[in-house]
């Protein structure tokens, strides 16, 4: 079972249990945008509030598998306070883990141990690689932040 | 041996032995398929049946001369022929269109014979428990005639809500039901909403694709208008579906898709469409799927469908007691409690634990299960869930398959609680 | 080895001990498939990785998330992927559409382009040279929408009489051709038709049923809008059909047949389709029929469609001249008589003797040629035949095979002279 | 090759060769009924003329293969002068016998030779059963000119 356990690390079981940053924002000014996964029914909305190129404050409400969630509370606790520029770094990184899967079998944009301590707690959900159709489990909140951001601009 | 009479020597090991995908080994455990109810597995007879057509009898059906042509022709006609009399079509083979599944099956429905027969107005009533496959062509042809699709509601039992069903007649021309709802297992009374619906002067039209492998299937019994089932869940491949309907209504359908093989003439200024079944079935049809079909059927005859629905209660009872009994409440059987007018199929919400993750957690026990909407997403929202995770059983099942589905349930109940 | 580049192995004879249907005898005399314009014959690989498919894999695609489901859900989208490279679409498998044949494929094209596109008066370009299955939809489409259908002639050399084009161009909103005729063998000038179409601000659909097996595929380089074929025609099963367009465009597309897996939502007053490639494939697709085409194209790839073209060219032009010189000008080919952009479908007409009943001696012989309008009847007419016999080659075909066919056609005509 | 000879009986092909009745009829009075073979194209024309309820005239134009040819020959030549109800008596047993495939596959309406006997040369169209995709061929001219009959009544 060892593979599974790759994929339900503590901490993600942790995040999903309580998840962080959940609940609404008053918008505006904060903006809402919705996310939907139509294979599982997965929904989240993500409640971002920008002020001077500053994401202060970011909730989260909507329901979804263990690993949209965790990943979306991961997301929140890993972007909040952060310049919009540097979100879009965390977001872009996340995205490159998730393509660990195809990254390894023969390019060099493979996630270096480093890369990975620099990720934190996100680094958790490289697991998920293994298990492909649930990549779409965990970019969900992301995609759904970097369109609310794009919307923004 | 009749269709549909119990025989005696009905055995599921047997029927394992002859299901090849049952040997598979998955995470080192042999694999436990408990998702019929999405496609079924085939035998080995079927999975033969197109090897060998493939490999002896290959050509394209009609207007061939030869020898190989010939052959192929009277496996495709010979597959309609075992279809009507798998179902009992009264007139036999000429009611019988194959499609490519049950979904195109039902847009033919809606596209042909609603279509010309139905204007704005016109009620379709379908109800909350179908699959998308008898909702969205309604839906696409209410765009387009202003037709209106009303539901009957579902009951907090999980059956068809029936106390108003007088009033929901009102201005129906067609009712369009599935016989076993996907999600919930629950077989719904088509004879009697025949009878209503003919009382009414309406059409009434069944979703076969769960029922038809799960229970013997009688056209002329039912006395329905129209009869809709796919191979692949019937131990048969993909890449085919089956519309039967009566000789009167068929003749009287406009074309669907145009092409070759439905036409009578093709002039530069217009054409004739052909007679029969042939009318609804342009291009090149699936000849090879029609041997594996025509295997099935002959395979599901052997068998027996009453043999097969005495074990599949047998199983379904099981596994509801157990379910019931095994988990504190913790697991709760989205579906009817007991085995009245239900079917094999166990939709499952487990507390705590997203029906993704049970999905996710069985497999590591190689066991298969389908999480989802299952194509029922106004059946979700009625019960107010995104989605289940829906086990369903076969005729190859064995109560083992329980066995492990629970103790791989527990599994789950503990990782996540 | 890249597709399409030759390989100095090819070698028909090794086609010929990978496909088992040409190990079949009938009537004492082994088999001489001159057919392959109506359908291909498989290979084992092809055979094999259906039957394995159905042996190992076989589940219902998306939604799974056990483990023969993701393999089958990866086998389904493989063949995806190695279509959108065996026919170098720009933007890869997003651009892939799986039918259940060419037919169908039109008909998406007709009824969901066509019909939101095309208002009363444009103008489809087709020619007289086409399929019933590039007629009949547009046919059809003009009955609902009062589009204008026009044919470009077809000159007493088989060849596109493109004189007129200019202003046969006029008012032409979808320019819709076929790569090669299946009658008569001819090849169009797809690439330069596509600049034109173009520089009207036309769009053009390519028939390519015929030509997929026969020549290398890339739509880039034509330049063109829509590409349509069929798998049965190039070694792949019966049942999947493929329609490639620019994702732009398919991006643009309305829904066609309405169910399971073409959808974002439905809820029960309305339903939201998905993007991309699914928003065409209601219902359960040919899960095993893909299977069978992505090991079709590795075959293909494998022999090198380069080496096809000249195999296929050398045993037409021997057949062309032979026929010429053997039978006293009563043999009678309908088609170009020089392999200048003509493939390997030979149509004949021979003197006194009905297609029927040369498809009928000729079968004596164990060969196989088709007898029909061969779903063109416009183009029958064009030249005043009810009928041809049409031999067509393949890459499995020998000059042995000619031979036969020369024999058993001498015979015919003794017969019946 | 016996089977083939079978099929093309020297009766047919002489029949194919030099078709009788070939031709039309003024219409009216003569009935002109049309029959088609969609999946082979074979076309036919039958001029049916009756007067107190006696085939006094038959003609036939039209194309087709050799057996659809000879067939529409054979017949013509067989129902001409004949009183409507022999006619229709000669038409059920050539049905019957086109259906000597399936009949002798297990029931008791397969030909007997007397019956045979009794057809002349239209047992010639015997061989085609054996061919079961030529049977349209051969019962073309036969449906049509039933039809004719049946429009007239
Ligand atoms: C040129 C051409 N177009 C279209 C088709 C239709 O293909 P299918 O019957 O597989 O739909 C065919 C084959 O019959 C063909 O030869
Ligand atoms: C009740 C019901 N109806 C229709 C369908 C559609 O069948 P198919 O996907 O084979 O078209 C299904 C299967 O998914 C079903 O369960």
């Amino acid at each position: 079972m060892s593979s599974l356990e790759d994929l339900y690390r503590e901490v993600i079981l942790d995040h999903y249990r309580s998840p962080r940053n959940r609940g609404e924002l008053p918008s505006p000014p904060a903006r809402r945008v919705e996310g939907f996964n139509p294979l599982c029914g997965d929904e989240i909305v993500v409640y971002l509030e920008v002020r001077d190129d500053v994401l202060v404050d970011i909730k989260l409400t909507g329901h979804g598998c263990s690993i949209s969630q965790s990943s979306s509370s991961l997301m929140s606790a890993a972007v909040k306070g952060k310049p919009v520029s540097q979100v879009r770094e965390i977001i872009a990184n996340f995205k490159q883990l998730m393509m660990g899967h195809e990254a390894t079998l023969g390019s060099d944009e493979a996630p270096t141990t480093a890369d990975l301590r620099a990720m934190g707690e996100l680094a958790a959900l490289q697991g998920v690689v293994k298990f492909p159709v649930r990549i779409k489990c965990a970019t969900l909140a992301w995609n759904t932040l970097a369109q609310g951001l794009d919307e923004s601009d | 041996m009749a269709p549909g009479e119990p025989v005696s020597s009905f055995d599921p090991r047997r029927v394992r032995a002859d299901t090849p995908l049952l040997r598979r080994v998955i995470n080192e455990r042999p694999i436990t398929y408990l998702d019929s109810a999405a496609s079924s597995l085939p035998p080995r007879a079927v999975i033969e049946a197109m090897s060998r057509y493939y490999e002896m009898r290959h050509a394209n059906v009609h207007r061939g001369v030869y020898q190989t042509a010939n052959e192929a022709t009277a496996i495709y006609e010979g597959a309609r022929e075992a279809i009507a009399r798998f179902i009992n079509a009264p007139a036999g083979a000429n009611e019988i269109v194959f499609t490519k599944n049950a979904t195109e099956g039902f847009n033919l429905l809606a596209k042909s014979w609603g279509h010309k027969n139905l204007k704005a107005g016109d009620v379709v009533l379908v109800s909350e428990m179908e699959h998308h496959a008898n909702i969205v062509p309604w839906f696409q042809l209410r765009e387009v005639n202003g037709i209106e699709v009303r539901f009957i509601p579902v009951n907090d039992d999980f059956r068809l809500d029936l106390t108003d069903i007088e009033s929901l007649m009102e201005g129906v021309k067609l009712v369009s039901l599935t016989a076993m709802s996907n999600v919930l297992g629950t077989i719904n009374p088509i004879k009697d909403l025949a009878a209503l619906a003919h009382r009414h002067g309406a059409l009434i039209a069944v979703d076969a694709a769960q029922s038809v492998a799960h229970s013997p299937s009688d056209v002329t019994d039912l006395d329905v208008d129209f009869f809709i089932f796919s191979a692949h869940k019937m131990l048969g491949p993909t890449g085919l579906g089956v519309v039967w309907t009566r000789e009167a209504i068929l003749d009287q359908m406009p074309p669907f898709l145009g092409g070759g093989g439905m036409i009578a003439d093709v002039r530069v200024d217009g054409y004739t469409p052909a007679n029969g079944p042939s009318r609804f079935e342009a291009g090149t049809p699936p000849i090879a799927e029609a041997a594996g079909l025509g295997a099935a059927v002959l395979y599901l005859e052997g068998l027996g469908m009453a043999n097969i629905v005495e074990h599949e209660r047998n199983l379904t009872s099981d596994a509801l007691s157990r379910l019931a009994s095994e988990f504190d409440g913790r697991v709760r059987v989205i579906g009817p409690s007991d085995t009245h007018s239900r079917g094999g199929v166990i939709s499952l919400d487990v507390e705590g634990v997203h029906p993704h993750d049970v999905a996710q957690v069985l497999d590591q026990f190689a066991v298969c299960v389908r999480p989802g909407h299952h194509c029922a997403k106004p059946l979700m929202r009625r019960f107010n869930l995104a989605a289940t995770a829906r086990a369903s059983f076969g005729p190859y099942s064995l109560t083992r398959d329980t066995d492990v589905l629970i103790e791989a349930l527990h599994h789950a109940l503990t990782m996540f609680g």
